[in-house]
């Protein structure tokens, strides 16, 4: 396995994006943005707190699970991540279901902590791998979370990115849309068009996303793996063939 | 005057109608006490997700216990979508209070004040507020021009059922970080636990063991289920059995291979009593 | 980067004007901290009593370190009134924010969830109210006639002052069940810790302890204050010492015994430093 | 010490009160009530909860100081007990101060759970010692809670009675207003009546206050008085002689 897994890439990436910053937490059926914040912990050193909700090792919670929602109305939240069934053009998320509501053709898992801290955590990186227009739609059908409010809706927070399986966007707040920052190594912006249920905004000359480097697999595959195992044994087993830990 | 009892006469404690909650699966599923309640045939029920469901809360929906569904989301996890509870939905034999976690977090807490509502940040401009008439959008009274913020009413569920690593045998219950469970247990009027240890010695005597300790005095039963949260696993103490989850997860998309599954991991266990 | 520092480089990290919470004597009274606060010459304090105070109170507001106190009561206990508290009221030195006790527990809790007000039942026709222009009373929105409620703004301190049994060197901090530590450490900016020991082992890896735990996420700084409770006691560690509590509450009665008292027992210390 | 001393009268008085219940709770400054409650206890047996506040062997709360107001909002707590630095015939109570406010003359310890408990839980039962017009005037300076509330003020609990060193009186809640119930041994409907600044109602035939048997002073004079010496050393001192608990 010496090739860059798609999944690596995204972990990679949203790593970068993180950066350096006191708090970063992630949400239930999380695996990617997991490991990206444990990843991006390795590199910032001490200092930065993660949470992974599920992980009995990494979280640092003693109030039960109201805690994290507590600590994003407190200000001492900076990064959280959403997926999505559907994601439209203004930053909308449905995590609830399509095809009618409430009885529904397909029902998503639901609404989770969305509705909340996508208005109160200062940086929410939106993810999804399958990169379609059954995903990324003009429209979402049910508005689980808003990816913008209006003026007088108190909101410190909101979309900061979306990462795909193709690309990279950076949510620009004044013009309301998503503009395109990198193209995954090998995708076209023809082909993203194509994919792409919504409107965007394209610089002239796109950048590729970075691929990462030797080290940072190592460190990926290694004990980020191993740790992000934890909570996501399949996830660890299908991308690093890592054995999920044994009971106790 | 003892609270421990045995599992299925903690499960009868449970009415028809009752609003229940149960604590979402990481914390300790209550799955043995929800398997009981199939068996006692419970109907009607008002299931809150704290904040959220899994196996537990998508095996009642199957078997036919639950009227209404109130949580902020439903999920195996890694083992896919909550099966029963799609075909529900899609077939309209259940209601639904669909939610976000912080704010049945909040609802509880409003209902261990003893308080009628509480408001919570965000929600507006979601759909999800559209579909909760119960929740009531105001003006922020503090706020000098217009703050619109969101009120939801206190929970106050009937019955919490928890599971936890300790009980003693007055009833006090061991529930470590897992603070939540204080919660459930202090907004609900009764509440049922089961343990995977019962022991002899008081576990509000020791300071350390108090920290972490839900009191006697809101709990109305207890009974020992060893392994009482698999086939998810629980704390350190046992990891989730990934064969039968799985299994749940794949004969559970259709009903004829989720009424084979109950009868040979639920039912069967009647009959050979 | 530790968070272990002395005890008045800790108090130098609360500057004067500051919003500071203090819990109630029997919690264990940061009294250490306190007389480290006067020794520093700390000014205009807005002393928030969670939720009352009693002697680390009257000594700040005795010492000149206080503009406001906001609490549900002040008292020395079995040793009388709080007299320099009543002192500064009769000379009209201090301002009062009179409350009751769930009043600032709740606000606090509202200040940890960051929500901008809780509602509180009681309280209507009490006289507290009339003299809190920061409550607003407004009717339930979920009652179907008038139904009179009053919103308490939430309480976000500056800082938080706890004293506990033990702290580790990443600046967790055990309070075991006195609960309302952590959610004063949640709602305040930041939390000052002083703890009987610092231990070297991490308090957060053991189940047990963390379940009291208060994460080091909340704590800007820990100082070792070897019976830092003292003169009141501190959980089995240590008895209140009756004639050192007797003599400060028969000399504060005027303000000249009060100036000596603090001269041999808080400035003194910094003299001989 | 073969008598009965005032204290022990009144001790015995409230837990007779009380009765048997799930749940009792006491708060701050409060020996007496404190005493009663165990008492009661004694007589119960199990079943029946005391949490005396600052206590730590008699408190079963695991959820810091907040735990009693959110048990009584609960409905989870039956009785509790108020002093008062004046208390009026409504009912109304005055913690907080005499003589101008927030200058006040004469200040009071303030206001504590009373704004809140009063309202919310069941029995409420007033005691104070000092009988004298000082203390029962004909309307309170300060109403730090009131003793009926109008007809829209959600309200489930209020004064059940008031005991003084002279006297039991109940609260006829319908009437609002103190009923006389019994005079301690030895004094008069006269010295009462001059020694009350408020109106109150009166039987044709006052009963004498039954003192406490041999039985009942044993069990104060020993178990009950080392009890609450834990939380109030001079008090069981003063009255008992019980020795303080020593310094571990």
């Amino acid at each position: 396995m010496t090739e860059t897994a798609i999944e690596e890439l995204l972990i990679v990436t949203l790593a970068r994006l993180i950066g350096r910053v006191r708090h970063v937490a992630t949400g239930a059926s999380s695996p990617i943005p997991g490991a990206a914040a444990l990843l991006a912990r390795h590199r910032a050193g001490p200092g930065m707190t993660v949470s992974v909700l599920g992980s009995r090792r990494h979280t640092f919670f003693t109030n039960g699970g109201v805690e994290l929602f507590d600590c994003a109305g407190q200000g001492r939240l900076d990064v959280f991540f959403l997926g999505g069934g559907q994601i439209d053009g203004q930053g909308n998320v449905n995590l609830n279901a399509t095809g009618g509501y409430p009885a529904s053709e397909v029902r998503f898992p639901g609404a989770f902590g969305s509705a909340y801290l996508y208005f109160v955590v200062p940086r929410v990186f939106l993810f999804r791998e399958e990169h379609s227009r059954r995903v990324f739609v003009p429209r979402v059908e049910f508005v689980s979370t808003p990816g913008v409010s209006p003026p007088e809706v108190e909101r410190r927070g909101g979309p900061a990115a979306l990462i795909t399986g193709k690309c990279l966007f950076l949510f620009d707040r004044e013009r309301r849309r998503f503009r395109l920052e990198s193209l995954h190594p090998g995708v076209t912006l023809e082909e993203v068009r194509d994919l792409t249920g919504f409107d965007f905004d394209c610089p002239e000359r796109v950048a590729t996303t970075p691929a990462p480097d030797a080290e940072t697999l190592t460190l990926l595959r290694g004990a980020v793996g191993r740790d992000i195992a934890e909570v996501y044994p399949r996830f660890a087993e299908r991308v690093w063939r890592i054995s999920p830990p044994k009971a106790a | 005057m003892s609270v421990v009892a045995d599992l299925e006469s903690l499960a009868a404690q449970v009415p028809d109608g009752a609003m229940v909650a149960f604590p979402r699966d990481p914390c300790g599923a209550p799955m043995a006490f929800a398997k009981a309640l199939v068996r006692r045939g419970a109907r009607k029920l008002h299931y809150v997700g704290v904040p959220s469901f899994g196996m537990a809360g998508d095996m009642l929906i199957g078997a036919g216990c639950v009227a209404t569904i109130e949580a902020a989301g439903g999920t195996l996890g890694e083992y896919g979508t909550a099966p029963r509870f799609a075909a529900a939905l899609r077939a309209g034999t259940i209601a639904l209070k669909d939610a976000t976690c912080p704010a049945i977090h909040a609802a509880l807490q409003a209902g261990q004040k003893g308080i009628p509502f509480i408001p919570l940040r965000g929600l507006i401009g979601s759909d999800l507020v559209k579909h909760r008439p119960d929740w009531k959008t105001i003006d922020n009274p503090f706020a000098a021009g217009k703050d619109p913020i969101v009120l939801l009413p206190a929970l106050r569920p009937d019955v919490a059922v928890i599971h936890v690593a300790l009980a003693d045998r007055h009833g006090n219950a061991w529930i470590g970080r897992e603070r939540e469970l204080l919660t459930m247990a202090h907004a609900a009027r009764r509440t049922l636990v089961t343990a995977e240890e019962i022991v002899d010695r008081d576990l509000l005597a020791d300071e350390t063991m108090a920290a972490g300790t839900l009191p006697a005095l809101y709990v109305a039963g207890v009974a020992r289920a060893e392994r009482g949260a698999a086939p998810l696993g629980f704390l350190d103490r046992y990891a989730e059995d990934g064969a039968a989850l799985a299994d749940y997860a794949r004969r559970a998309r259709t009903a004829d291979g989720f009424a084979a599954w109950l009868d040979e991991n639920v039912l069967a266990r009647r009959a050979a009593a």
